[in-house]
């Protein structure tokens, strides 16, 4: 009996779960395929001829409004940037944040600590506080506009979360497992390359996503910092609203596109998340 | 000339002085147990000898080479844990393997294999090495453990209590096994428990680590019927007597035990 | 200052629902099986559209003319919900928004946590026949604390200097009601182009995020060292 | 043969050498319609501003870098930029934003002295803080001086209330264009604040565009009333979001029809004025009206989104910006799109025309350019009147400010055949048509804080006491600057 309300109360949760964070996403990617039109109405419309005009017109990068106006979208300029931005700041994040948090976990130096906490106060630097001076700086330097500048200051979102969250789990790996491996006569590189790492796989998989959706969500750097040529899609995505029509089709549209990376991404890295415990006993 | 020597060694955390000033001299081929009690210093001192931690002053000198500084990969040394310390991501064959694939970079594959199972079958673990460390028995991780801190023949094997963490048939097993395996390697022993029993059963010599130093260094005949000091005497005693509240005290001259307000 | 109060009912209402449903979305996938691998996947959708897209797409959703979600709400009879556009509901609506985007971080964080959390206790537990809800608060929620106090950690800092959902969605308004810190900042860095009175204030932030830190961090530290039971060395 | 006449005739015009008046008596002595001759002198702008006495190439190679706001005025000056490359052999450049994050990318530019930026699009209310500041240049060292000013230019051309509301002295209180004021930036395009109402659904109620605002309300609640049945879902649509953007178009339009000012100015000091008991009435009427048949999540709502709603036929007219009504009337993928007509409106039930509040988008120079007089070559071009011809004839660059441009044919043609009541609703209105705020230097906190009162007021908080509490509040925030 009990085991029978604790399914059905799992299964409301499941529903409402599902309603509330999917539909939204679902209602979204049904609206990439609708006109204007359609999406406008004030009883919505659920059966009606799908387009592809939206997906057509961000590919073209030209909208062609009838008898009126044609609308020029940068859509595929703004994801090749997107995903140069975001690559840039995860491998750079990756190359810094995974030694660094490997050293913060094992190594207690005088004035780690601190160290660790100003990475981690880096991150909540307001934006508005540091991209005027930031602007001012780069623009003095030459670095306005630039993808470099800019995935140096994603460095500021990326790399704090990173290291915090991959530090926690350096530091629940037995350091004699990696002692062990030294013993057996592997280097100290060895050991962290085929031992630290690979035990560490979950929380950098898990952290690398987070720090790419976080670098790909980003807005204010990019739009402060660089120009119209090297913005992300989310500043991009933006300037669909023109004073003639908010073409929401087409931002809907431009919202799956946009999502579809990271998607795959979450896909590709979903193998090692679920890893975790599968190695298990790290411990012993 | 002894093979292992340590020259006045000592190691401290913060104020805590773990050992300070020890001395022993460990010939090549013994079966040397360590023994003391909890918190005595015994796997300070083992990782001082590896290597994982560096002496505060003294000398450790192996073959009459000073190796204080040398990392742990540089010794010719190796070290089964008391909490095994085997890769979860490898399998039992690719942990014993990997000593082999450390020190000699260009073992061909079919050598490697050979050594892999005939260290396995010599430990009883030959049909497990396809299996990752989460799906063995703690006594196959405990000898898959002892395999990969042999297979390589090192010239000194330092191990960590590795029966405490196995339950008690396999102890028992393994107390009587284990210097039939280890003889046949012809290697240095130096054998860390806090179980006495076992360091009577399995040293060839027992070194008493208590205070931070080495109380008593003789075989284990000796040190049970002549130890150098009471709390030598004590450790060695039968637990379950000693399981008493007693104060120990000297007396005009005698040994006075006091019990529960007795006096002995 | 006026907008003291709705400070910290937005922030702390906020985080504590993002915790309890990301926390209890955790607990939920946590066994392995093709549905939760899915869901595990798709539930992060909503962080990865960018909260600037996610409120413009949010807006269209609760708009009262063309909006489904106020078209299904009618069915269930609540007619003519005013979302952000008035002081009763505008935090609520901004709460939903923000618990939508992010939840599904902790959820992230949580989920890896759990998931890799040594077997040993539960198995343990298992053979002592332990019931479920005491083997959850004595078991997997303390080992789960170091990821929680992380997750939340992130999330607080991040939500007390974020503004674009609050900004999208009701500007700060209807009046007062949902002005906060950072949205004042922002009107007075780019709008009144007050600058150094905008710096000034985002000091005072920083400060607090500082403050704020520094005692998560401290209480991380603890907690991990209580949850060893032992720290090497 | 007449052709090759007039292209002398067009040549002599432009070389303003020949005013327009006899141009026009010219062709009609050849027998060209004024739709040819404009086309004609399309063909020949570029030729004949190239043959004037004045060097176009002077800094040719140059290359200058705009940044502009995502809008069909920049698409119709991209639509003709080859002919001012090939005119100067200058190259150009631009940054485009989205208009919800173009005036941060502004402040971020100037604000940080950046020297990335030679011109950019702006309205006149942000050249007040921009100005003063020493952000952007001064027109008036360009346009007077006929050394760098091309012959043909034509400055007068271009609509004297808007030549006005881009200039001030950067005194709190001054009027916009008074003696002494600085040209801070110049007229690209502007609107006027009328009202854009669906005639389907104007006519199935019977009804005429609203005489008053009296009447206005009326309507409205009678759409609201019977929104059930019908395809609308509303009466009137006005922005609510909590920014100057709400108080600036139509509401502010309706303020200054009642004679209403926003602060009553005592030799440069300022003193609010929106709690005076006239304001209060007219707030009431406002507010009564939104609160019965405004959008329902009206506090919030932005220029997109009342367009949007009309453009869907969510509402049943605007009061807002009479290029958001011709934008969203022009583009099919709108459902009501077609159905619009314009009217210019009097809110005051005793005043004879409209004044409307007016928004231009106008070109600034960035002080901090490095090219100064290149960009000046730019904006010269940009908003002459070849260009504007251009914009209003061939593009879609309404509302274009010069009157040559309104007194074309052609645009006179394009317009009638598209928008019903346009012209008129222009002609009724543009000479009431200015900024009717006070300039002053917190221009954007004062009508933030009264959108604030006016979403508080529309969510039910009593008129009168809002507004005290504003005015005492605004007042505050003078006084700390000095101005009260």
């Amino acid at each position: 009996m009990s085991i029978n309300v604790w399914s059905i109360l799992k299964f409301f949760a499941y529903v409402a779960i599902i309603m509330f964070f999917l539909f939204p996403i679902a209602w979204i990617f049904n609206m990439s395929f609708m006109t204007n039109d359609e999406i406008l109405r004030k009883v919505p419309v659920l059966f009606y001829e799908p387009t592809f005009k939206n997906y057509i017109g961000l590919w073209e990068g030209e909208i062609a409004i009838e008898g009126f106006a044609t609308m020029y979208v940068y859509f595929k300029q703004n994801l090749i940037n997107s995903a140069i931005l975001s690559v840039g700041s995860v491998s750079v994040t990756l190359l810094l944040g995974v030694p660094a948090a490997y050293a913060f976990a094992r190594y207690k130096f005088k004035g780690g600590e601190d160290i660790a906490f100003t990475l981690l106060s880096f991150r909540f630097a307001p934006a508005l506080l540091i991209i005027l001076p930031l602007n001012l700086y780069f623009s003095e330097i030459g670095l306005y506009d630039s993808y470099f500048a800019l995935i140096w200051v994603y460095q500021l979102i990326t790399l704090p979360l990173l290291l915090w969250i991959v530090r926690g789990y350096f530091e629940d790996i037995s350091p004699d497992i990696e002692y062990a491996y030294r013993l057996d006569g592997h280097s100290w590189f060895q050991s962290f390359w085929k031992i630290s790492i690979p035990l560490a796989k979950p929380g950098i998989a898990a952290a690398s996503l987070l720090c790419f959706i976080y670098a790909w969500n980003n807005f204010v750097f990019a739009l402060i910092l660089g120009s119209s040529q090297i913005q992300p899609v989310t500043v991009g995505a933006l300037a669909f609203i023109t004073a003639s029509a908010i073409p929401y089709g087409l931002i809907a549209c431009g919202i799956v596109v946009s999502v579809l990376p990271t998607l795959i991404l979450a896909l590709f890295i979903q193998k090692y998340l679920v890893q975790g415990l599968s190695l298990g006993a790290i411990k012993g | 000339m002894s093979y292992l020597d340590l020259d006045n060694l000592s190691k401290s955390f913060k104020d805590d002085k773990i050992i300070s000033n020890l001395n022993a001299k460990i010939e090549k081929g013994e079966f040397f147990v360590v023994f003391g009690p909890s918190g005595s210093g015994k796997t300070v001192l083992l990782r001082l000898l590896s290597g994982i931690m560096m002496a505060d002053s003294g000398e450790i000198k192996m073959d009459n080479q000073i190796i204080n500084e040398l990392h742990p990969e540089e010794r010719d040394v190796s070290m089964a844990f008391q909490n095994f310390a085997l890769y979860p991501h490898m399998k039992a064959y690719e942990n014993i393997a990997s000593p082999l694939r450390a020190k000699n970079k260009n073992m061909p594959e079919n050598e490697i294999h050979e050594k892999v199972n005939e260290i396995a079958n010599l430990l009883k673990i030959g049909h497990v090495l396809n299996q990752f460390p989460k799906e063995l028995s703690n006594g196959q991780k405990q000898r898959t453990s002892l395999a990969r801190s042999l297979v390589d023949k090192p010239s000194v094997v330092l191990l960590d209590d590795p029966l405490r963490n196995v339950d008690a048939k396999i102890r028992f097993e393994m107390r009587l096994e284990l210097p039939k395996v280890l003889k046949e390697f012809n290697t240095t022993v130096i054998y860390i428990t806090q179980d006495f029993r076992e360091a009577m059963a399995l040293g060839d010599r027992i070194a008493v680590l208590y205070d931070g130093k080495f109380n008593d260094i003789d075989s284990p005949k000796n040190i049970y019927q002549n130890p150098s000091s009471l709390t030598t005497a004590k450790l060695f005693g039968d637990p379950t007597i000693n399981n008493f509240d007693a104060t120990i005290k000297k007396q005009n001259g005698f040994v006075e035990v006091d019990v529960n307000g007795e006096h002995f | 200052m006026e907008y003291d109060k709705s400070f910290f009912n937005l922030y702390f209402f906020t985080i504590i629902i993002e915790l309890l449903l990301g926390l209890g979305i955790a607990l939920l996938l946590a066994k392995r099986n093709w549905l939760n691998n899915i869901l595990g996947v798709l539930l992060v959708l909503p962080l990865m559209i960018a909260p600037a897209l996610a409120s413009l797409i949010w807006r269209l959703l609760i708009n009262p003319n063309f909006g489904i979600v106020n078209y299904l709400l009618s069915f269930i009879g609540i007619d003519d919900f005013t979302w952000a556009s008035h002081p009763d509901t505008v935090l609520f609506t901004l709460i939903m928004v923000d618990v939508w985007v992010f939840t599904p971080f902790i959820m992230i964080l949580l989920l890896a946590g759990l998931r890799s959390l040594p077997r040993q206790p539960f198995e343990a537990a298992e053979l002592d026949g332990v019931p479920e809800y005491y083997k959850f608060f004595r078991i997997t929620l303390p080992m789960l604390f170091p990821f929680i106090l992380t997750a939340s950690l992130f999330r607080l800092l991040e939500s007390i200097q974020q503004f674009d959902i609050i900004y999208a969605l009701s500007q700060g308004g209807p009046g007062e009601s949902s002005m906060v810190f950072q949205v004042s900042a922002y009107l007075q860095t780019f709008q009144y182009t007050n600058i150094g009175k905008a710096a000034a204030m985002m000091v005072v932030l920083w400060a607090i995020c500082y403050f704020l830190c520094h005692v998560f961090v401290q209480q991380w530290h603890k907690l991990k060292i209580k949850t060893k039971g032992e720290l090497l060395q | 043969m007449s052709h090759s006449k007039m292209k002398s005739a067009i040549d002599t015009f432009l070389k303003g050498k020949m005013s327009r008046r006899d141009l026009l008596i010219k062709a009609g002595r050849y027998g060209i319609g004024f739709a040819a001759l404009t086309k004609l002198m399309g063909m020949q702008v570029t030729s004949a501003l190239a043959a004037q006495d004045f060097d176009w190439k002077k800094h040719s190679g140059t290359t200058i870098k705009l940044l502009m706001n995502k809008h069909p005025y920049m698409d119709s000056m991209i639509a003709e930029l080859d002919n001012f490359k090939a005119l100067t052999g200058m190259n150009v450049e631009y940054d485009i934003f989205a208009e919800d994050v173009y005036f941060d990318k502004v402040t971020a530019a100037l604000s940080s002295k950046s020297s990335e930026y030679d011109a950019f699009m702006t309205g006149a209310y942000m050249t007040w803080t921009y100005g003063p500041a020493g952000w952007c240049a001064d027109l008036n060292d360009f346009i007077q001086d006929s050394n760098k000013t091309n012959p043909s230019y034509n400055w007068n051309d271009v609509v004297g209330n808007l030549r006005d509301a881009c200039s001030w002295s950067g005194v709190a209180g001054d009027v916009p264009g008074a003696a002494g004021s600085k040209q801070w930036c110049m007229p690209w395009g502007f609107e006027l604040n009328s009202v854009t109402y669906n005639m389907r659904y104007f006519e199935k109620a019977g009804m005429k565009p609203p005489g008053d605002l009296v009447e206005m309300t009326d309507q409205a609640e009678y759409f609201t009333k019977n929104a059930g049945s019908n395809e609308w879902s509303y009466g009137i649509g006005t922005r609510g979001s909590r920014s100057w953007a709400t108080i600036h178009p139509g509401f502010m339009s309706a303020y200054a029809n009642y004679g209403l000012v926003d602060f009553e100015n005592n030799g440069g000091k300022l003193k609010a004025a929106m709690n005076s008991q006239a304001s209060k009435d007219f707030h009431k009427q406002w507010v009564k009206m939104i609160a019965s048949s405004g959008p329902a999540n009206w506090s919030g709502y932005t220029w997109y989104e009342v367009g949007n709603d009309i453009g869907a036929g969510a509402s049943a007219m605007i009061f807002d910006a009479d290029i958001l009504g011709y934008f969203f009337n022009g583009n099919p993928d709108n459902k009501e799109a077609g159905n619009f007509g314009f009217h210019g409106f009097t809110p005051n039930p005793s005043a004879s025309a409209p004044t409307p509040n007016v928004w231009i988008w106008s070109l600034a120079m960035s002080n901090f350019s490095k090219k100064k007089d290149a960009a000046w070559y730019w904006m010269q071009w940009c908003n002459g009147p070849e260009n504007a011809m251009a914009g209003g004839v061939k593009h879609n660059q309404v509302n274009p400010v010069r009157e040559s441009v309104w007194a074309s044919g052609d645009f006179d043609d394009k317009i009638r055949g598209t928008s019903p009541g346009y012209m008129e609703q222009y002609n009724s209105s543009i000479d009431g048509s200015k900024i009717h705020f006070t300039a002053q230097p917190l221009f954007f906190e004062t009508t933030t804080e009264w959108a604030a009162a006016l979403q508080e007021m529309q969510t039910g908080s009593n008129v009168d006491e809002t507004l005290d509490k504003l005015a005492s509040k605004i007042d505050r925030m003078m006084k700390d600057v000095g101005l009260a």
